[in-house]
């Protein structure tokens, strides 16, 4: 399909790097060897995968939900809008590894302690693009919904949100790209399964050909990621435009 | 679609002024104006005068834009809830159908939109057909049409029109200027138009606005139709008045 | 002077004293170096720099040195900074793990660094108790947080002269359960590698012999040592590194440059039999003495 | 000013956090601990702030050019979007500790290899919402401008960017927002300096007063820089969108 | 502003169609339409017959619509470069002054902008006063001008037209009329229109496009006089005729 050019040229690329600057294998291996680890260990990297998709997709809907949900509320009070935005501002700045340990303590080794910090990475960027969008709804159109009478939550609901969907979709894109390496991150929380786990274990013991490997797998989640959202996002921003889908 | 009484009329006095802050550059005014109470009104006057500044001054001036005095119905009260604007730019919602377009106040005031009832206007705006489609799909006049069937729903007892019928050719604007005459009988009606045609044949009163103010224009009593002679002398007249305006 | 780069293990230390004191005090002038002090935030990166030829030398631990020579990184062991073990298995003094055999369905904490799970396996086995009778957990960067606010049982990969420190000064009381007297072949914490092929052993002679001096100055001038190396930075002045200069003193290779080639077989042997290595290799593949 | 009572916000409910959940000092320190920490230490602060202040301010200039740049490319090329999108993409993929070595190898371990890694976080979002907003010029526009015939790289200039600021300008303010935590995470890579350098240290050697002092200081940081950004953002939109600067 | 000569005419000949994939909904034509060279020639029609659809498709259609058949010069080569275009909607660049809107065309293909030939091209258009404003604070009549004198500094050929002064009061727009046919003179000029008078005052051609298709009127030679007796007497004929063809 059309994904099989980019992905040739990115194996290229990897490929000419690693000839041209002559980077040690165990540093940057090459693509081969990567890919003959890939299979060898297929059943592995499955495993571990599941693990982190899971965390993946509940992360991507619970930022997405919990992001356009900020965002509306932030709309709406923009006294509140100033009040929260240095919190959410804030929230971003803090390093994982300062996190970690009040996240374990409050959400345990399981699950949640690695989705809350992939939402939290998932989080800012929806709700950033989405309250940039909704606070930009033509003024004229805000003028006729208030000779219309229209009440603050309906004017919400059918004129600023559906008018916002390209910002939102923006915000979703971004999302999508950050989904995966928050769940890794979230796995550097404390975990004891996925790919993150993994990568962490494979670089503890040298075995640079299996942490590619798992990176490839994570790249690879994220490219589909991407293209699905990126499909949606597509469809959504034609339709707030009220524009064709281009014909293909 | 029926007025509930008592209609209110219209009052403005004051002055609209560019700036804001400091008052500076005044696009309108002193003036003041009153639109008696279920007549139509049609205000004409050149380009850039302030007309449709004085309608917005009803329902809420743009950002940047300042009012010294009063916009308000004549019994005193705050226009907002009592007008339907009809705003020289059709400003359709570009992600709704026709049909959604012009029950988009229901919308938004969280009524049940009126299926049939929105149809009907559709019809009569002679965008039958066209309700399904979305509306940035339609032609000029189609969307100013779409944008005149959403005021007329709205159902309100005081309207403001802002060259409603500009980009029509000659029999849909007499179609559908009878039809929004029908409609909007007993409501109170400021009409700004380009026309002295249209002014002449539709209005109950007829307002020209220059630089040096406001002047009334007296409107005889005649058949509402284009052919009355009386009609056409009222063009004319119009049509003096205007060219010696500018 | 000749250039030479040193990649340590991880931001400047106690551990590093020798290399610290030998700057300061002029020991590699001495010997006609010029060495650069570089610290990573990551362990794992020094070797596979000094491997790439990126650095002369880099600090790093004996266990990863096996796994690393196993996985075919171009390294060897020239030299030995901490010639004991630092790893200890972490309990609470007042906590419910009184020995080893308390372990048994406890929760264990460990960051991962690529050995603790055989070294846990090896001090587990004499009580009886398997790595499937422990819940294991990647705590990463908080282990004595981790055990301080009793979220784990026990945690392993702690070092002894600093963990323990930092929890007296917490006001926690803490127990080191020490590997090498539980089962596990003594090792050196702490050695420096370098690319076999690339490395200039006039010079990492000189590096050790320049160390080795310093070494015997901290020994013998615990105090003013210390604050050569407190004065250097800052933020290396505090309480825990005060704690744990005293602690580290004895562990410092008094010799260097000497090679006591039974641990690294026996360490080899351990690593294979826990099976984190494919084969057993000869002493000559992980280390090698250098002389002047 | 306006950002005392926010902080103020914050600092109560940190607090109570403190207070709420009973968490021990040595993983949440209470604010007043900090402050003391923070006051104690501040020569040592600065002069490490200083250093991070700097590569936040280079990496969010190359990040900001280099995305805007990008953005332009892509834009410019709609089949090199196909190709390149996904290497985009992946490097968002990539953790940092596979990033590190590599990034020393190439770079050094002086300022470059730390700017490189900040650079890649920020230079994301700001091609991404540029690129969307690059590509959703009017359609009516670009006809108009081909009528007109413009040549492909005037109309982006005069046309295309001009329109597409709103969407640049939600990049940038993402930009400022990640551009300190890019810094951190790119003292990761190696550094001896910073205030990334010092959070670790302080988190290695558990003084999480001190840790927690840095992260204040970098979340004052972000929210300054956040606000600048945002403060110039706000005045493009408007002039993008033809609209007055509110009168305040 | 010189026109080069020689000046080409357009030829038209196909229909356009709603669907771009399967070319179902056809909106235009079949039809065939030829625009003599250096003519003024105005298009009447009923709102949503396809005027503006005819228009776009000299130079490029919306998304979603399709030609089957050609739109080009009657040399037989592509208009573009040759055409200017003055759509339905003023389509003025918001950041921009009214000035820098005249002569974003040079902007645009990388020449240097004419600020005198474009200041005295608002000033023909009555906006000498507003050259520095932001566009988007001029009323409807002032943009729509604003957006002619963009045509005209195009100093193209060909000139296409969709309603440009259905936005002016009446003196206004005779003014403004005659400055279009005044620096439009020799060249050709497809205008769609929905005013009568104003297409019996300015055209040299008219054709009236309905539902069954093309139909030119003839025109007499005449003084361009609005009171001219011939044009008023085309004027009732048009009318005419556009009412029967609704
Ligand atoms: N993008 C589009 N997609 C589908 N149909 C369209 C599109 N644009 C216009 N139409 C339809 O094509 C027909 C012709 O539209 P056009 O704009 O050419 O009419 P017009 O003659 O210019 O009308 P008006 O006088 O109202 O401007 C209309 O019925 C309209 O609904
Ligand atoms: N937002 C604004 N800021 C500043 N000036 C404005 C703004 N909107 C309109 N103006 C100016 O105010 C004057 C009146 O504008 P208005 O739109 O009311 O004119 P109008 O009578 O409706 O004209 P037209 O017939 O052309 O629509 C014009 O000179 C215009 O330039
Ligand atoms: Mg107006
Ligand atoms: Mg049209």
């Amino acid at each position: 399909m059309k994904y099989l050019l980019p992905a040739a040229l990115i194996l290229c690329l990897w490929q000419s790097v690693v000839w041209v600057t002559d980077v040690p294998a165990f540093i940057l291996p090459p693509p081969a060897k990567v890919a003959v680890t890939l299979w060898g260990n297929r059943a592995l990297l499955a495993e571990h995968a599941i693990v982190t998709l899971s965390e993946v997709m509940i992360g991507l809907l619970l930022g997405a939900i919990l992001g356009m949900v900020t965002a509306l509320g932030l709309a709406m009070a923009p006294r509140l809008d100033r009040w929260l935005k240095p919190v959410l501002v804030l929230s971003q700045s803090i390093p994982v590894f300062v996190l970690a340990p009040i996240l374990t303590l409050w959400f345990g080794y399981g699950l949640w302690s690695k989705i809350m910090m992939a939402l939290l990475i998932i989080y800012f960027p929806v709700t950033s693009a989405f309250h940039d969008a909704l606070v930009a709804t033509p003024p004229a159109w805000l003028r006729q919904a208030e000779v219309m009478g229209g009440t603050r939550w309906r004017v919400l609901w059918f004129l600023r949100v559906p008018a916002a969907l390209p910002g939102l979709m923006s915000g979703l894109r971004l999302a999508a790209v950050y989904a995966p390496i928050g769940a890794i991150i979230g796995e550097w929380v404390g975990a004891s399964r996925g790919l993150g786990y993994l990568m962490l274990l494979s670089n503890g013991r040298a075995k640079t050909g299996l942490m590619f490997a798992a990176v490839l797998v994570v790249a690879v989640m994220t490219i589909l990621l991407h293209a699905v959202v990126n499909r949606l996002a597509c469809k959504i921003e034609n339709k707030s435009r009220g524009q064709a889908e281009p014909s293909l | 679609m029926t007025a509930r009484a008592p209609v209110p009329g219209l009052s403005f006095e004051g002055s609209v002024f560019a700036d804001a802050r400091t008052g500076a550059r005044r696009l309108l005014g002193p003036l003041s104006l009153t639109v008696t109470a279920g007549r139509w009104t049609c205000l004409l006057g050149p380009s850039g005068v302030g007309k449709s500044t004085l309608l917005q001054a009803f329902t809420g001036l743009p950002d940047g834009l300042r009012m010294d005095g009063s916009a308000v119905l004549d019994t005193g009260a705050q226009p907002l809830g009592q007008v339907a604007l009809m705003a020289q730019d059709a400003g359709l919602l570009p992600w709704l159908s026709a049909l959604q377009n012009v029950w988009i106040g229901s919308r938004l005031r969280g009524e049940r939109p009126d299926h049939a009832r929105a149809k009907a206007l559709l019809e009569q705006v002679g965008l039958g057909a066209q309700g399904a489609q979305n509306c940035t799909r339609l032609s000029g006049g189609q969307q100013q049409r779409l944008a005149l069937a959403r005021t007329l729903y709205e159902d309100r007892p005081v309207v403001l029109l802002d060259e409603p019928f500009s980009a029509l050719d000659v029999a849909t604007r007499l179609r559908v200027q009878d039809v929004a005459r029908d409609l909007l009988s007993g409501r109170t009606v400021l009409h700004v138009t380009h026309d002295p045609a249209e002014a002449a044949r539709i209005a109950d009163d007829i307002l020209i606005l220059d630089h040096s103010g406001l002047t009334p224009v007296s409107v005889p009593q005649h058949s509402k139709q284009a052919d009355d002679p009386k009609v056409q002398a009222l063009t004319s007249d119009l049509t003096r008045l205007l060219l010696e305006a500018a | 002077a000749d250039q030479m780069s040193v990649v340590l293990d991880w931001f400047v230390n106690p551990d590093h004293g020798p290399i610290i004191v030998a700057q300061e005090n002029g020991y590699f002038a001495e010997q006609g170096l010029e060495v650069e002090v570089i610290a990573p935030a990551d362990p794992s990166d020094p070797p596979k720099l000094a491997a790439a030829g990126k650095a002369d030398l880099a600090i790093s631990y004996q266990p990863q040195l096996h796994l690393q020579v196993a996985e075919g990184l171009p390294l060897k062991r020239v030299g030995t900074l901490v010639a004991t073990p630092l790893n200890c298995l972490l309990t609470l003094e007042d906590g419910p793990v009184q020995s080893i055999a308390d372990l048994a369905g406890r929760k264990i904490g460990f960051s991962i660094a690529g050995v603790e799970e055989a070294l846990l396996g090896a001090m587990l086995q004499p009580a009886g108790i398997g790595l499937d009778d422990v819940e294991l957990v990647n705590v990463n960067w908080s282990l004595s947080p981790a055990l301080m606010s009793g979220q784990v049982d026990a945690v392993i990969g702690a070092f002894r002269n600093f963990e323990l420190n930092q929890m007296e000064i917490e006001g926690i009381a803490g127990r080191c359960l020490y590997p090498e007297e539980h089962g596990v072949p003594a090792y050196d914490e702490l050695i420096y590698v370098a690319n076999p092929d690339t490395m200039d052993a006039d010079q990492i002679a000189r590096f050790l012999a320049a160390t080795e001096k310093a070494t015997q100055y901290i020994v013998n001038h615990p105090d003013e040592s210390w604050k050569i190396f407190a004065a250097t930075s800052a933020e290396l002045d505090d309480a825990l590194n005060a704690m744990a200069w005293q602690d580290t003193l004895p562990r410092f290779a008094l010799r260097p440059s000497a090679l006591d080639e039974g641990r690294y077989a026996r360490f080899e042997t351990f690593l294979h039999d826990r099976g984190l290595v494919p084969t057993v290799r000869p002493v000559s593949d992980l280390a090698v003495t250098v002389a002047q």
